[in-house]
């Protein structure tokens, strides 16, 4: 009896009909209700170029569009900090054993000791 | 001939309800990641269309910002997971349940 | 008229003796000489003589009402609370009654408790004093809230007192038995006050607006009261019945009794002072301070001599068969006063209030003498283990000799006096008119013979024959302060009764009937017309239809005195000699009825025991049960609801994301419903 | 602006005696709960009130200050003092101070929580009695509970977090009921402020507008049983009486002092200025039920206390029947009856707060409250025995003392009321309670003080020390001085009683 890798689809198929019902609903929205016309770029806009001037709210792009400036440095943070984060979560402590998962009340449920060997890394 | 708005629409809205579909039925935390990645990636498309839509280029920068974002967010996730795999070793979303009633 | 500028004094004087020994009591009990006992002295004796004094202004034809402090002003038609002071020919003569025997009771004190080196006599001291302030101020009170104040403060003071030795187990449970039956009484007059302030607006004793001279205005049409849908009689009589429940309970009377035999677990002198001549006689004297109201109500009147007559009957009875001394004069006293509510329900005012005067001063005498011989016998009150103490003690046995032929109404002595006046008054009236009266007479006369028999077989086994015990063989003598008291009291037992010999002056008519002609007149002082004797005499003949016929007191007297002789001579017979025995074996079955006291005291006591304590038990397990548990369960629903509601949270983090669509999607399509989708 | 004063003053010493030491705290609360009792004594001295603050009488100490529009209506901070309030704010500065001082022997950690916990309460409570803005009156109603919770709750008995939780919730939802109820009523009613006085005079006045579909009968009816439930669970009232014994049982014997001193009156108090002073007609219209419900309460509570083992338990349910007292006069519409009700207020904050303390310096002698487990106390403590049992005799409404004051006003009122039918039959029925009061009373007293000494909890018993008997005495005193002379309060309270009469009788 071959041992082929077989997918785990199994009984906990049922929840994505929830996300298939989402899908009806949605698409019975979108096709009962009517938009505009699309007034679309016009043909001999630079469109990356203003997309660069909305950026940095720098005034004379072809096209119209508010300026992010502020959001561009916000988001240069969030980038570092989650940067930080992902290093912060990643490292081991000093004597090897990992960052302990506290739960009820600083309690301390998991994370491996070096005491306990079984437990491989 | 332009493309009638709610084909975009559908289109992003499969997506979206795939990504979710995803986050549903699988187990693995790492797919979690990826159905989440699909699900910012169908509201980029619906951006993107309607800025074209509205003639305003906000839609497209925002955009960006959104996968800037997205990007955050996984590596974030990333770390999570692998903190969730050394205390439970592995990253079954349903063995993970210390943290209920 | 200047006595009456000090008549507050005499209330006031023994209230200063009870601050000065609760002082005492509290800071140094050792610092007043005799335990305050001379301060007690000093206020009683000098209330003697203001009263004295009073007494004689009152001669003169003095009278007076006037308020002395204003309780509470009243706004509007509300009527204003006031303490006022009502000096008259009866409040007087009853002022001198209990200032005297007060005194006398606190010079016996001396003898009876610091020599025999009683502790806490500040605290014994205290009371006597607040007693005698609180009774003196019943006695002067010019209004029924006044009464009634100084009614409750009277109770008060017969519990302290009854229970001064609170470290045995028997005084406390006595002194809760008096206050509650006496309070249960006092739950009815409180009622009648509070109908009679509804009714009247006021409750003045005297004065042209006074309650009974407009409840007399108003039986005759021409004042209008408040009668509660009631006809005006009618509601007048349960107004009469209501104040007649307290005067029931603090006269022993039938139904509420059981409380005065038990009081003898008091101090001797505290049972002379207030359980025979002043506590007991507040209701007697209650009844007889607003007889205006009562002459009007024929209906009440009768219960009155009923519960009179049949209670002197009852209690003579039972004193028969008891043991203890103080116990044969505690029945002897509920007798007496049957005889004193018999004399006011049958129209006899002026007797009642004589026997009530003759009686307050041989019952002290009485009581007095049982404790001299209490003294002797080291606290053994039983009769069969005295005898003989005639040799040793001869003060006492003398002076103790005239109470006896006084309460059992031998001729010279103050008992056949106004026992044979009370009597004949029944019968006068009996026959003239209200033939129910009759059957209290007939009550009344047989109680006569067991009076006599009860008394002279008390007198003849403590005093007569061999001392049947070694206690009773030298007997531990009393000092002056014992014998004093004894010897005025006795005095006074022997002459009372000449005050006024009905049936003497009906045969030579010389000495005139000095208390008839006290209580008769109204001084020249038309206010106090109301309050007079011949105004009670037409009441009661016009609105009570009680009418006297002619008849001569001379044969009811001699009536009375045979049976008072028979009944001694039937004790002399049975219990004279050396040795006698006991003779109660011959009832038999009666014995035992009688020796409980028709079981009174029993189907009380099961009354609280067995019916009143197990409903308040049903009522709590109901209410901790049934209130507290229909709080407790809504409590516990929400606790359930919140246990089963936690189980929502299961720790997976693909349930929680399965709610959050099947929310979003429900989201959309409510706001597409309502958005007009389908409709 | 004395009465701000007064406020402040008592709130800055909560604060203060926070950050005390706690071995001073007992001795600085006490000195700084003087303040506010001077501060009382003075209002009580230079008080020229006239008529109830509620109906058109001249306000004394007035001051009002806008604070907030909320929705259109006017909220401010408006205070001030009449006949029927000042006794009760006399009356909770006493007991505050004297409860302080009885504290010291009983309380011995975290005094200084405890003492600032008591006067920040008292403060709260000045408030309620003062307050006549709606709002600012249900702010401090609200605030009263918190301290009491964290009183019962920490420095009770063993049951003590039971007991608190259910005091707050209990009250809690009732002061919703109560909420809802009148901010309908004021809805309903031509006015734009919460300000008592206006929302009074609408109220008695012209005819209110209808409410979510009520008719405006229909709506003064269910909003005065609605308020009148709500304070009833303050008062407490029979069938919302069952948290007030296990509070008083847990709650250390200082707290549950002001428990049954002040803070049942907050109810009554409560239902005087709002039920029966704002919606009359209503209330005659209901009178019957009333009555029923005050005599029910008042013998039902008596036959509760004859059942109880534990001394504390019996002055609660005591508490209740003496409450149901109050309500009886209140319905009685006549000057003696509502007159005497305020008046039994007060009278019976003093007296059950005399009754708890004793019991409490005896609990902290004997270590039990239980009657079966100790008889003889007389020989021990003498002093306190006798105050104790001077304290019952006033419970049980002896003369010359403030109980009976109240009471014989209550029933002289009542008995006669035209407003009420068949009063003279529920007076008489209610008056039953004072023989079911002296069997309890004495019964309880006979087993625990007289009678040979028996302790079975064997603790060295001796008489209790000075600081304990005093504020006894003191309080044995007012009561007495009540007794002998009610005018110091009574002629206040008819004359701020007087407006809000109905109907003949005295």
């Amino acid at each position: 009896m071959t041992s082929r890798p077989r997918s785990k689809i199994g009984s906990h198929l049922l929840p994505g009909l929830a996300a298939v019902a989402l899908f009806a609903v949605i698409t019975a929205a979108v096709l009962t209700s009517s938009f505009g016309s699309t007034q679309g770029f016009p043909a001999d806009a630079n469109i990356v170029a203003s997309v660069g001037r909305a950026m940095f709210g720098i005034p004379g792009a072809d096209v119209t569009g508010e300026s992010f400036l502020v959001a561009f440095i916000l988001i240069a943070l969030a980038l570092d900090a989650a940067l930080d984060g992902s290093l912060l979560l990643a490292k081991r402590e000093e004597d090897g054993s990992t960052v302990t998962l506290l739960a009820d009340g600083g309690r301390r449920l998991f994370g491996r000791d070096d005491a306990d060997e079984e437990g491989e890394d | 001939m332009a493309v009638p708005p709610s084909y975009y629409l559908l289109l992003s809205a499969a997506l979206f309800c795939i990504g979710v579909a995803g986050v549903l039925t699988r187990r693995n935390a790492l797919l979690f990641l990826m159905s989440i990645e699909l699900m910012l990636n169908a509201a980029n498309v619906n951006f993107v269309y309607f800025s074209q839509f509205w003639g305003n280029v906000t839609g497209q920068t925002f955009s960006l910002f959104v996968i800037a974002l997205a990007a955050a967010e996984v590596a974030i996730g990333i770390g999570i997971i692998l903190v969730l795999y050394r205390n439970f070793d592995g990253v079954d979303v349903t063995e993970a349940t210390t943290m209920r009633w | 008229m200047a006595a009456f500028d000090f008549a507050p004094l005499i209330v006031l004087l023994p209230f200063t003796s009870f601050f000065v020994a609760v002082a005492a009591a509290i800071w140094r009990p050792n610092i007043l000489p005799k335990g305050g006992a001379l301060p007690g002295i000093a206020a009683t004796a000098g209330s003697l003589l203001v009263s004295l004094w009073v007494a004689v202004e009152v001669l003169g034809g003095g009278r007076t009402a006037e308020t002395v402090y204003v309780w509470s002003t009243g706004v509007g038609d509300a009527p204003e609370l006031v303490f006022s002071l009502l000096l008259d020919p009866l409040s007087a003569l009853m002022l001198l009654i209990v200032s005297l025997v007060a005194t006398l009771v606190h010079v016996f004190s001396l003898g009876y408790m610091n020599d025999e080196d009683e502790t806490g006599l500040p605290r014994y001291y205290a009371g006597l004093g607040l007693f005698t302030a609180s009774m003196l101020g019943f006695v002067v009170a010019g209004n029924l809230l006044m009464a009634f104040i100084f009614f409750e403060l009277v109770g008060l003071c017969s519990y302290l007192l009854i229970g001064f030795w609170f470290r045995e187990a028997g005084p406390p449970s006595a002194a809760k038995k008096a206050f509650l039956v006496t309070r249960f009484g006092d739950y009815f007059f409180l009622v009648g006050v509070a109908g009679v302030f509804a009714t009247f607006g006021s409750a003045a004793f005297a004065g042209p607006e006074s309650f009974p001279a407009v409840a007399e205005a108003a039986l005759t049409g021409e004042a209008s009261v408040r009668t509660f849908g009631f006809g005006t009689q009618t509601w007048f009589s349960v107004l009469g019945f209501l104040i007649l429940g307290g005067v029931v309970g603090k006269s022993a009377q039938y139904p509420l009794h059981t409380w005065l035999p038990d009081a003898m677990e008091g101090p001797t002198p505290v049972s002379a002072l207030i359980h025979a001549a002043t506590m007991v006689a507040a209701g007697v004297y209650l009844i007889a301070r607003i007889y205006g109201f009562y002459a009007l109500l024929p209906t009440v009147l009768a219960a009155i001599a009923l519960v009179g007559g049949f209670t002197a009957l009852f209690a003579a009875t039972m004193g028969l068969v008891k043991r203890e001394i103080k116990q044969v004069l505690a029945y002897s006293t509920i007798s007496q006063y049957g005889y004193m509510m018999l004399g006011l329900g049958a129209g006899g005012y002026v007797a009642a209030t004589f026997h009530l005067m003759t009686h307050a001063f041989f019952k002290a005498l009485l009581f007095l003498g049982a404790g001299s011989v209490i003294i002797a016998m080291h606290h053994n009150e039983d009769m069969w283990d005295m005898g003989g103490l005639r040799k040793r003690m001869p003060v006492t046995y003398v002076t103790f000799l005239a109470g006896s032929l006084a309460l059992a109404g031998i001729v010279p002595f103050a008992g056949f006096w106004s026992k044979d006046e009370v009597l004949y008054e029944a019968l006068v009236h009996g026959l003239g008119g209200s033939p129910i009266l009759l059957a209290a007479y007939g009550m009344g006369l047989v109680a006569v013979l067991f009076t006599g028999f009860y008394t002279f077989r008390m007198v003849l086994l403590t005093f007569h024959g061999d001392p049947r015990t070694e206690l009773a063989r030298n007997p531990h003598g009393v000092g002056w302060n014992v014998k004093a008291p004894l010897v005025v009291l006795g005095v006074l037992a022997t002459t009372a009764g000449f005050l006024n010999m009905v049936p003497v002056h009906e045969l030579l008519g010389f000495p005139p009937e000095y208390l008839h002609d006290w209580l008769a007149h109204d001084g020249g002082r038309s206010a106090f017309a109301g309050l007079t004797s011949e105004h009670y005499g037409e009441l009661l003949h016009d609105w009570a239809g009680y009418s006297t016929v002619e008849l001569s007191a001379i044969l009811p007297g001699l009536v009375s005195l045979g049976l008072a002789l028979l009944g001694a001579g039937g004790a002399y017979a049975l219990y004279a000699g050396d040795d006698p025995e006991e003779h109660t074996e011959k009832l038999g079955a009666a014995k035992t009825v009688l020796y409980n006291n028709y079981y009174q005291d029993e189907y009380q006591v099961w009354l609280t025991d067995s019916v009143v304590k197990p409903l308040s038990r049903t009522m709590d397990t109901f209410d901790q049960g049934v209130v507290d548990g229909t709080v407790n369960t809504v409590s516990s629903v929400s606790l359930f609801s919140g246990r089963r509601l936690r189980r929502i949270q299961t720790g997976v983090v693909s349930n929680y994301a399965v709610l959050l669509t099947l929310g979003l999607t429900a989201l959309v399509l409510v706001v597409g419903v309502l958005g007009g989708w389908f409709a | 602006m004395i009465i701000e004063t007064l406020l402040a003053v008592t709130g800055l010493a909560a604060l203060v005696t926070f950050l005390v030491p706690d071995e001073y705290a007992g001795r600085a609360a006490a000195v700084f709960s003087v303040l506010p009792l001077l501060g009382s004594l003075l209002l009580w001295a230079r008080f020229n009130g006239a008529g109830n603050a509620l109906v058109d009488g001249d306000v004394a100490f007035e001051s009002a200050a806008p604070w907030m529009t909320l929705g259109g209506y006017k909220v401010q901070w408006f205070v001030g003092l009449d006949g029927v309030s000042l006794p009760l704010v006399v009356l909770t500065t006493v007991l505050t101070t004297l409860a302080i001082i009885s504290a010291w022997s009983a309380i011995d950690e975290r005094q200084s929580q405890f003492y600032a916990l008591i006067l920040f309460m008292e403060t709260t409570l000045l408030g309620v009695f003062t307050a006549l803005d709606f709002l600012l009156w249900f702010v401090f109603w609200e605030a009263v509970l918190v301290p009491m919770y964290f009183l019962i709750g920490v420095w009770g008995g063993p049951r003590r977090k039971y007991a608190a939780i259910k005091f707050f919730v209990y009250t809690n939802i009732a002061s919703l009921a109560m909420f809802i109820a009148f901010v309908a009523l004021v809805l309903a009613a031509p006015v734009e402020t919460f300000s008592l006085p206006a929302v009074a005079a609408a109220l008695r006045g012209e005819q209110i507008a209808g409410f979510l579909g009520l008719t405006p009968d229909l709506l003064r009816t269910v909003a005065f049983v609605a308020m009148f439930v709500g304070f009833g669970v303050k008062v407490p009232i029979v069938p919302f009486h069952t948290w007030l014994p296990d509070a008083h049982v847990e709650a250390p014997s200082p707290v549950s002092v002001l428990l049954a001193g002040v803070l049942l009156k907050m109810g009554t108090y409560a239902l005087l200025r709002y039920n029966f002073t704002m919606l009359p007609e209503t209330a005659a219209a209901l009178a019957v039920p009333i009555a029923a419900v005050a005599v029910v309460s008042v013998l039902y509570g008596a036959m509760l206390a004859l059942a109880q083992e534990d001394l504390k338990r019996i002055v609660a349910y005591s508490s209740v029947s003496s409450m149901g007292y109050v309500i009886l006069g209140l319905i009685a519409y006549t000057l003696y009856g509502v007159g005497g009700a305020t008046f039994q207020m007060v009278a019976h904050g003093l007296i059950s707060g005399l009754m708890f303390m004793s019991v409490g310096v005896i609990y902290h002698a004997t270590h039990t409250r239980m009657v079966g487990d100790m008889s003889g106390m007389a020989d021990r403590m003498p002093v306190t025995t006798g105050i104790l049992v001077a304290g019952a005799f006033g419970y049980m409404g002896l003369p010359l003392m403030a109980g009976f004051a109240g009471e014989f006003f209550v029933f002289v009122g009542s008995f006669g009321s035209t407003t009420l039918p068949f009063a003279p039959i529920f007076t008489a029925v209610a008056m039953f309670g004072i023989v079911v009061v002296a069997g309890y009373l004495l019964l309880a007293m006979q087993k625990t003080l007289f009678g040979p000494f028996r302790l079975d909890t064997d603790y060295e018993v001796h008489g209790a020390p000075l600081r304990d008997t005093a504020p006894l005495a003191v309080l044995l005193l007012c009561i007495v001085a009540l007794g002998v002379a009610p005018d110091l309060f009574f002629g206040m309270i008819k004359d701020a009683v007087g407006p809000i009469l109905q109907g003949g009788g005295l």
